[in-house]
């Protein structure tokens, strides 16, 4: 029995990459596999040499990085996706705040923490530290982050009522019952929020340029559009 | 002191089963092996439950009509057939352990008189695996004399002992027995000893 | 050599490590003596549970946490109304994680000691006077050294390492729950922080060499009694 | 009551598990008879090379491993060249990276367990005609059984909740890598997950429970001889 | 066969030396408690190495002019004065053990011969540690004899035995040393046992 490409994806893409595997699969093709993990541990099996068709990074530091390892066949590094980030709060929470520059997110924590992916290491949260920078925020609030593992983790902390607030992916708030969206930030962010996405120089698979040219489609696009993901 | 002893236990496809009195003085419990002396000292010392019957010593009801003292209230010195020194301790903490724990008034030895005439002085820094058959058997009797037992039970004490030795140790349960009044009971199968020491002798049947 | 920030990593982690360790130690040798000493109902479950932040991902163990001590938990609700303290984003909650992953280890190798101690001696402990808890604190616990010793070694090197349950409960604190792990995780997260990640691992390594050598020396010298002997 | 992808986890995680311990069991013996019975320099590294899993963060030994295992590490490619073997994204590999994070939890458990053994057994052995070998298999092996199988529970359980260094490794690939805490992890990326998340999770303690279980009863097979009485 | 014995050896603080030469039959070690009997005894096993000396038995040489026989090759049977019994072993396999080990040629007895002088046939099921005082001593004679040794080593091997059971052994002894013309060296503190058994006897001194 053949199997499809093999995909390394971010962990976030989980419910969307899935489906659309499923739809390219109800086609008639094999189904992808796909494995789902930090882009972190993701680029560095790519360049471990690991033998995958398909990378799909949650940002550009990391498919820059097997870029420069050689690892990418050349021209097909493209924007997959694009997100959002939202403040959010507990599903009980009466907290109001509009997001715009220099709001008083600093004195609606208090003492308590901003849940948030580690600004320091994780997409999610470096996304989130450069738009509170924009905005003029990010000072006042950086002593009083609670950096996740990942944005599942930041996102539980809010849904425990460990933290009042927390920024997530739009998608992320967009399926959880346990927290309420505050506010969504600008689009115009930058880094803009941006999923890339390329061959492997590994790849061997017939169809793994096929399966690309799928999720760039109508039918691919509408998938990833439902889960909440932006075009780039 | 008198003992009085009735008691029955059951160990593997066999029972166990002795009643005697004996007054003062000291008691030979004398039987072929596997008959059962090890296990009737393990029951008076209290670190095997009879099955049914009574210990007394003197006054004191050990076991029996409800009774059954833990070990260390008992103030049994037991020299067991296997050393069981406390491989953790040098023979010094071996030799204080139950001396430490006494009363004071309950003592009736000291530490000096006990290495002196058990000929173990020169041992008392020693770990216990270091020591000879003979030498750990005498730390064996020493430890449990200084405890200032009630009553001493002594599992073939002297198995591993020269004569010379043997006699000076002989001598000094003579005057436990003579002079302290402790009652003893004693396993052996040394004629010798057991005619020297033994104010009566118990038959314990196969 | 260090850099300040640095040292307050490797201070962070060794407060957390080492109250980790100690306060789990009398509880983790009650649960030993326990299930090496006795049979009853329920053992296998006993047992089992102890085993289980070894069995589930740390990620679950420490959300396990969160749910049980966050806020809105019921340990966490019942510690904040009684001695208004909390765990959450705090070291005292890493090294309660660090505790909980470090008990099952801990709690076996005790358990293999206690189980090889000769309960005879025990007896002749009693027989010289030493009520049930003398004796146990002059013989077995002594003769149970080697699990213990092994016990804190193991429970100290796991604290170290620990990593999925600390961030999941407490996440990554700078200066709070930013562990010599943790640090490790953020610096490998970012492309290019090989030599960052190098660097604090080979701190870790130090440190629980150092704990690997005082184990050693602290076995030989109370093992003395203890050896064995070919003749 | 399981669905077939689900038994499909649970079989590939008792697999790797399995053969991760299996495997590893007389690597970690020879390992623990080395450092208990044999002085020699350089044994304290070796005692802390052991323990580096256990110390260092999963996912740095995972990114140890595949550096020195994936295609292009020198392990790797040696691998490839002799046997043309892979274990890039292969369960091999999974197994590779359970059994290195249990090595140090059983190394320590055998360990314990010959230290305790009375030599001057293996000695009387000898004197009745048993060569060293002979000795070691009818004698020393039999006597250090309550470590190996205390060694076989605790890497089986380690086996069965490892996450970090798997999926550091050898990713996260349905039927081939993705074991049990891999799809617990899958499952916690999906918000409303919970539900999934428990139902893996108590598979995973089902799993290692039957271990214990297994364990204690072999332990009540073989114990006999090895109990210590209260006379 | 003649036995050539010449060792010297550190214990502790204090040096352990004898020299002495004997021809077949029985050598009885005599000795205060911590002089050296053990010692002696566990270096003709291979137990213990010399410091310096030889030991040779008739044509062989065990240890001595660059020779270091390990102990399976000694062909010693040897009863220690602890037992050490296999705790893992049931009493059957702890008498089989060297059994099963021995060329069958070198076989002198068989399991039932043992058991039935031994008394211990009722025995053979039971682990060690449920046994007596003196019927773990019989089992380890037993496994000694099995092992179908050329040379017989015995620390104090009836210490724990009733007189009718030390005298069936002692038959046993005799035999062993008359018919079979086994060296044995034997370490007693018994005058009775001594005087029965010896052919003669060394002095270990202080
Ligand atoms: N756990 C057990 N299971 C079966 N039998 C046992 C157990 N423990 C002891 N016995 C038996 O009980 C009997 C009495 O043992 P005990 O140690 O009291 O004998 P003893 O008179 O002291 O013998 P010895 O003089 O040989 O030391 C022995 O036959 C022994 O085998
Ligand atoms: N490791 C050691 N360190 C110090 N002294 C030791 C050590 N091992 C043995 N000895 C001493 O060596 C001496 C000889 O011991 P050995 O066991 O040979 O005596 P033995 O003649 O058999 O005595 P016994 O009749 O009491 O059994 C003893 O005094 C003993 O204390
Ligand atoms: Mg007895
Ligand atoms: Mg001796």
């Amino acid at each position: 029995r053949e199997h499809g490409p093999v995909v390394l994806a971010a962990a976030s893409l989980q419910e969307s990459l899935t489906e659309a595997a499923n739809a390219w699969a109800a086609k008639g093709h094999a189904k992808p596999v796909i494995s789902f993990a930090a882009s972190s541990a993701l680029a560095r099996q790519v360049i471990a040499g690991a033998p995958a068709d398909l990378f799909v990074s949650a940002d550009e530091p990391w498919m820059d990085a097997v870029a420069k390892a050689g690892m990418i066949r050349a021209g097909t590094r493209a924007i997959l996706l694009g997100n959002r980030l939202v403040l959010v709060a507990p599903a009980a929470s009466r907290a109001k705040l509009t997001i715009m520059r220099g709001f008083p997110l600093t004195r609606a924590l208090g003492t308590r923490r901003l849940a948030l992916a580690d600004p320091d290491a994780v997409p999610a949260g470096k996304y989130a530290k450069a738009a509170l920078t924009r905005l003029g925020v990010w000072p006042g609030v950086a002593a009083k982050v609670a950096p996740a593992e990942n944005v599942r983790a930041a996102l539980a902390l809010v849904e425990r009522g460990a933290a009042p607030f927390g920024i997530v992916y739009a998608t992320d708030a967009h399926a959880s019952k346990a927290v309420r969206v505050v506010g969504t930030f600008p689009a115009t962010s930058d880094p803009p929020i941006r999923y890339p996405v390329a061959l492997l120089k590994a790849s061997r698979h017939r169809e793994a340029a096929a399966f690309r040219a799928f999720l760039f489609s109508k039918q691919g696009r509408a998938i990833f559009a439902r889960h909440g993901f932006s075009a780039s | 002191m008198a003992i009085d002893i009735d008691v029955e236990k059951r160990r593997g496809d066999r029972v166990i089963a002795v009643r005697f009195s004996a007054g003062p003085g000291l008691t030979a419990l004398f039987g072929p092996s596997g008959a059962g002396k090890t296990s009737i000292l393990a029951m008076v010392a209290g670190l095997l439950r009879p099955d049914r019957g009574h210990i007394r010593i003197g006054e004191r009801t050990l076991f029996g009509d409800g009774i059954d003292l833990p070990p260390e209230v008992r103030r049994v010195g037991y020299v067991f057939q296997d050393g069981r020194l406390f491989p953790h301790r040098r023979v010094r903490a071996n030799l204080t352990y139950g001396y430490d724990l006494a009363e004071p008034a309950d003592r009736w030895m000291t530490l000096d008189e006990a290495t002196l005439f058990l000929g173990i002085d020169h041992l008392l820094d020693r770990w216990p695996y270091t020591l000879s058959g003979g030498e750990a058997q005498r730390v064996a009797i020493g430890r449990a004399l200084l405890a200032g037992p009630e009553i001493l039970l002594m599992d073939e004490p002297l198995s591993s002992l020269d004569a010379a030795r043997r006699g000076d140790i002989m001598t000094v349960i003579e005057r436990i027995r003579d002079e302290l009044k402790l009652p003893i009971l004693y396993v052996s199968h040394d004629r010798a000893e057991v005619d020297r020491l033994a104010t009566r002798v118990v038959e314990i049947g196969e | 050599m260090l850099s300040p920030e640095e040292w307050g990593i490797v201070a962070l982690s060794l407060k957390v490590g080492g109250v980790a360790v100690l306060a789990t130690l009398p509880i983790a040798f009650g649960l030993a003596w326990v299930l090496a000493r006795y049979r009853f109902p329920g053992r296998v479950i006993l047992d089992g549970l102890v085993h289980l932040p070894l069995v589930l991902p740390p990620v679950v163990t420490g959300w396990l946490l969160l749910i049980a001590f966050g806020p809105l938990g019921p340990a966490g609700r019942w510690l904040e109304s009684w001695f208004g303290a909390t765990l959450m984003f705090r070291w005292t909650g890493a090294a309660l994680a660090a505790a909980i992953m470090a008990l099952p280890l801990m709690v076996r190798a005790m358990r293999l000691s206690i189980e090889g101690i000769d309960r005879r001696l025990e007896g002749a402990a009693r027989t010289l006077g030493a009520s049930p808890w003398h004796s146990f604190w002059s013989v077995s616990l002594p003769l149970a050294l080697p699990g213990i010793l092994a016990a804190l070694v193991l429970g100290f090197a796991r604290s170290i390492g620990e990593f999925g349950a600390t961030i999941t409960f407490v996440s990554n604190i700078p200066g709070e729950t930013r562990t010599l792990p943790l640090a490790i995780y953020s610096a490998l997260q970012v492309p290019g922080g090989e030599a960052m990640v190098t660097r604090l691992a080979l701190l870790s390594v130090l440190l629980s060499l150092g704990a690997l050598i005082l184990s050693e020396w602290l076995a030989r010298r109370t093992h003395g009694g203890r050896q064995r002997h070919g003749d």
